[in-house]
């Protein structure tokens, strides 16, 4: 049992970390600013030039065929160092895998190269307004034409969708059979007559997600994803990846807010107040007992190729820490009646807002504690 | 980065499991609740099986820890292994027995014509009735040092608390005579990562008490039927489960990484967060192992409550003077 | 909408009062000791005598025919006087109710004028080892003989049944019957052969409760309570009744261990403490809170013969908000390094272990959950 | 003792809900919370409801407060009756419409040839934007006392805050033109009696978004179906629902008795228990509401944001410069 990186994992990130201190603006002392989109693509290209895109891709995929600890390293310097999300972060993460596992070989010529440079950025499209939790339920449906399918529906909570060139959608095909295996999944141009993309206004005011609204749009014949019926399996492999290291950039993303957290309680001056001083130390430990997992499940993941059942953990009280951590900041910024917070009040505002949809987004907490109570508790099927 | 058991240390950690659980079943465990009578037996079998190993290493010594609360091992290894076995191995001594720290201010040792002599008075010294020796830190002339002296020549008051596997006990020493164990050079590099190795040594019991806590509720609620179904397959208990299942997996990361932090730079803050984890995970999973078993955990005879009082034990109990919390605030917000 | 007692309520609460400053010891400075039971018997007598027995009975049965608001003043003002639990509280409140409903002529003559004189105490059997939330599951056979019933089974968790004279006891008549119409009602001689009594040991060490054993108990004809098969609707007379005014004693009760644990931070000299200082103030909403609700339950109950619906919170928030308290008293008194709590220490550990209980005792708070859920906010019944 | 409504209190609380209802459907607010008008109409329209009326008692008063916490009453109607009108009623003079009290210690009134004129500023006056008055505590040479300024005479600087219905403004006044509304003498009884009605009908206000937010979830926990069924049959998603009943039901019956004990003895210690409480429960049954009601309720349209943003601004406002479970501590510990 271990902590250090062995020599190459070193090197490897001493290297990254020199490259992102060269490639990245400073970090701001005040909030963070969202980037501009010009600004985000070319951050991706920059990626996929200097090779730090598809870390964990096969050779012969473009990718540099590491593993997964070094993606995992990747994640948490880039998150440290304040870079934002790549910007085709589920071509990267979910669509790549999926079609090196399930993608035909012209799929594979065209898409994986360009999710690669950048050149092809992908959403996904699974979830719908009645099937959240309950995605197996989604009603979008591609029906058989001459040429192809045609597809009519509505996509909700996709994000990226307003800057996608493409889409992985869920579509059933079989209405007759049951509903696991009525599933198909498509590749979808986000261009093709028939799309239309709306943006979800948030509750705290942002848009990170849209809406897909899809009205009679034409599929050619190749679009398909694995097997005719087969959509569950591949959404399944497609929302599997990304399990073992995901969970290290959403801890240092709250190692970040932690941070910020922090320099706002110096700057409305909390930092001798007990209560104060006893909640940071707890969202410390907190932050620290998910970092450490994070490495356990990582190291299962390295060994087995599976991240180990802890794993299963690590989204469900991220939600709740970073959710206690907007609290905070909103009580500290909400209680400056000198008015020393500047910026960072609006900043806690809305980052207390958005916090709320960490509970539901990615599994809902409901849904996630089941899954930790059938799965690896071995408790009795609810019924 | 391979932050996972090896192979070999997977095998320490169960061997000790069978061992504890063939050796101490809950009706023994009972018993000395009830009697608080220990085997002597019971430290020599801990010896041979390798428990006082002067090759154990943090990580080893942490799944011992782990696999001591999980069966709440009623002797006192824990104390003894985190804070006195350190002291006989820098002196090259043999471990006397089971030892209890004296780590008290308010003691005070003079070397007279032949001998060491030490005075003064420890309020909450951990299982003190249970030592072969005590190690007492006592101010010195040259600064604090570290002594051995024997139970028969002290007063050792044993009070009543929480936990009747584990006991607090007031130590009065008047002109007790002392063998010197570490002296004040080194006693000043020892004593710091003595309460280190302790604190750590308890967070990774703490975890193992939740672990036991834990693995009782889920058998229970698989077998327990209550309007025709087994009361896990009800969220209103499955969830809570589920709930304690996260706060241990947490715990135990901090827990070994504190073990594996122990001897290296960042060991102050890593046993801060392991001392916060541990014992909350403890004290979740025994509350809510006690609330899906329900009434028949609520009887002394189930035995639940031996796990829940350790963990409010182990909830109160310091090892240094500033408590974990302060620390990590100290630490953060300086 | 008033809080203010009227002038019939004022007198009899200032009698009581004064009533109570006359016959009961001066409260204690340090922890509450039990009373020994001989006393216990006594202070039940003298309540009788008194006429402070059945207030709300009707005259017709002894009783004084007051509403419930004087069985609320009654439990209110005792418990803050520090007068101890009548030892006939459940023939009291559960079993003299039940039969003025159910009884037949003959069990009235014998049994109500018993109870409130105190010659004769009850309890009660109706959990099992397998019947606990799910109380219409019990598995105690009393079989038809020719000159009663026999009876064989295993009771749990009976209050007072170590000093009890007879038991109201739910049985299981019609094996073949759906579980809810296969049970009856009987009364039983605690002191018939086949009778065993064994103190449980809880992991407080108190034994507050009993284990009943029935081995071939022999019943009589004239022990029934309400029609054979019936025994279900009786029972849930018998746990409705007092569902208006218990609530009361619960909260007084907790007014006297705020009081206790506000000594005791004084005693160990934790007042300045700010973090115990929110807390205490914290728990004083909490108790003030459950104190009105229940007098709200209580207006309703007056009015409509019903508790209100708010009545349902009652137990659930008690539970935890008890458990709060001694959490904190714990607390105090385990970190209290020098030795000031005296008895406090020993009187915290018991209380807190024992109020572990309360969230399962009574109905469980999932249970409890589950009736707010579907009775009160009208949801879909879980499946 | 009868702690419950009156048949008369019911029909207050029923024609105010029908009243705001009607005026105030879903688009109306977020219209509002998007562009920031208000219809002097609706002032008027509740000027007619009898919300203005000199004789409501605290009871009915707070149980508008709560009708008007239910439906996000986009009028600063709770502010002008909590603590600016009965100013006016004590001086026998008419409200003169929306009003806004300035209660800062950094105000200063003198009086010159003709006019008492004051100078200063407030940072936190809430609603000032919305005022047809400024009510305005002001120190004399004889003490404060309690003027009214045209708004048209001070500068208010409003600022953004969570609440988009509901903002604070920086009030400044130099040499303001002011008219005598209470003299030192009565102020000393008025300012003390307005801080606990405000605080009081904010808890009321609190319990009513509280409510509101708990029925929208129910509503929807009833309808919303997945894997089958509808989500509120989960215990999982009941049991949360139930919790944030229970919450509410404590909280409102201390907002009641807050409101019934007023007038009278206890009424600080009443007022600082409803003013924790109520807060508390709006900010978790909006918590619970966005939890079960899940992706739909994170949309802005849903609306349901509203009331959290109202709730959250409750929880941090503060009518007296005490918290309360600081006054609430020095009662209990003293």
């Amino acid at each position: 049992m271990r902590l250090d990186d062995s020599d190459e994992e070193g090197e490897f990130r001493a290297e990254l970390r020199a490259w992102l201190r060269a490639h990245l603006p400073a970090p701001a002392a005040g909030p963070p600013q969202p980037w501009p989109e010009p600004e985000l693509r070319q951050w991706s290209a920059t990626l996929g030039q200097a090779g730090y895109a598809g870390l964990t891709w096969p050779r012969e995929h473009g990718g540099r065929g590491l593993p997964p600890v070094y993606q995992a390293i990747h994640a948490e310097e880039s998150t440290l160092a304040g870079a934002p999300d790549h910007v085709n972060v589920i071509g990267l993460h979910m669509v790549g895998p999926t079609l090196i596992r399930y993608g035909t070989a012209a799929q594979k010529a065209v898409d994986l190269p360009g999710i690669l440079s950048g050149d092809i950025i992908y959403c996904q499209g699974f979830s719908e307004p009645e099937a959240g939790s309950d995605l197996a339920s989604v009603r979008t449906r591609a029906e058989r034409t001459a040429h192809g399918w045609r597809v009519t529906g509505e996509k909700v909570w996709s994000s990226y969708a307003h800057l996608a060139d493409r889409c992985l959608l869920l579509a059933r095909t079989e209405p007759d059979a049951p509903k696991h295996r009525g599933l198909t999944c498509f590749l979808l141009d986000m261009r093709a007559p028939g799309v239309e993309v709306r943006p979800l206004r948030q509750i705290s005011g942002d848009t990170d997600f849209s809406e897909i609204v899809l009205t009679g749009v034409e599929l050619p014949e190749d679009s398909m994803v694995g097997a005719r019926g087969e959509g569950w399996r591949v959404a399944l492999t497609t929302l599997s990846h990304e399990r073992g290291t995901f969970g290290i950039t959403l801890t240092a993303r709250l190692a970040v807010q932690l941070g910020r957290l922090i320099r706002t309680a110096h700057v409305v001056g909390a930092t001798a107040d007990q209560a104060v001083r006893r909640e940071i130390a707890d969202l410390h430990v907190r932050l620290q007992g998910l970092r450490f997992t994070g490495y356990r499940a990582l190291a299962e993941l390295e060994r087995g190729g599976e991240p180990g059942p802890e794993s299963s953990v690590l989204k469900l009280r991220w939600s709740q820490t970073h959710q206690q951590m907007c609290r905070l900041g909103l009580r500290l910024v909400q209680g400056d009646t000198a008015g020393h917070a500047g910026q960072w009040a609006a900043y806690w505002r809305q980052a207390q807002l958005r916090s709320r949809a960490n509970t539901v987004e990615g599994g809902t907490s409901e849904i996630l504690r089941g899954i930790v109570a059938e799965r690896v508790l071995g408790l009795p099927r609810h019924r | 980065m391979d932050f996972a058991t090896t192979t070999t240390q997977r095998g320490l950690a169960d061997a000790a499991r069978r061992h504890l659980s063939d050796r101490f079943p809950p009706s023994r465990l009972a018993a000395t609740a009830d009697h608080g009578v220990l085997d002597p037996e019971d430290w020599a079998a801990l010896d041979r099986q390798g428990w006082l190993d002067a090759e154990l290493g943090p990580v080893d010594l942490a799944l011992l820890a782990e696999e001591s609360g999980r069966a709440l091992l009623p002797q006192p290894w824990v104390g003894t292994a985190g804070s006195a076995l350190p002291v006989y191995q820098s002196a090259r001594l043999p471990l006397p027995g089971p030892a209890a720290l004296v780590d008290s201010s308010d003691t005070c040792a003079a070397h007279d014509a032949q001998d060491w002599r030490i005075s003064g008075s420890a309020p909450g010294v951990v299982d003190a009735h249970l030592a072969t020796e005590l190690v007492v830190a006592a101010t010195t002339r040259q600064g604090v040092a570290l002594f051995g002296v024997a139970p028969s020549e002290v007063s050792v008051a044993v009070r009543d608390d929480i936990d009747p596997l584990r006991r607090y006990a007031t130590v009065r020493l008047l002109h007790a005579p002392a063998r010197l164990l570490a002296d004040p050079g080194r006693t000043a590099e020892l004593l710091p990562a003595l309460r280190l190795r302790s604190a750590m040594l308890l967070a990774c019991e703490a975890v193992g008490v939740a672990d036991g806590a834990l693995a009782e509720a889920v058998r229970y609620a698989g077998i327990r039927t209550q309007f025709g179904q087994p009361i896990g397959s009800f969220q209103a208990v499955a969830h809570q489960l589920a709930e304690a299942y996260a706060e241990i997996e947490t715990a135990r990361s901090l827990a070994y990484r504190a073990a594996v932090t122990l001897n290296g730079a960042g060991a102050v803050e890593a046993v801060a967060c392991a001392a916060v984890a541990g014992p909350r995970a403890a004290v979740l999973a025994c509350e809510v192992a006690l609330q899906v078993c329900g009434g028949i955990a609520m009887t002394w005879e189930f035995g639940l409550h031996l796990r829940y009082r350790r963990a409010l034990w182990l909830d109160a109990h310091r090892v240094t003077s500033v408590p974990p919390h302060d620390a990590l605030a100290a630490l953060l917000l300086s």
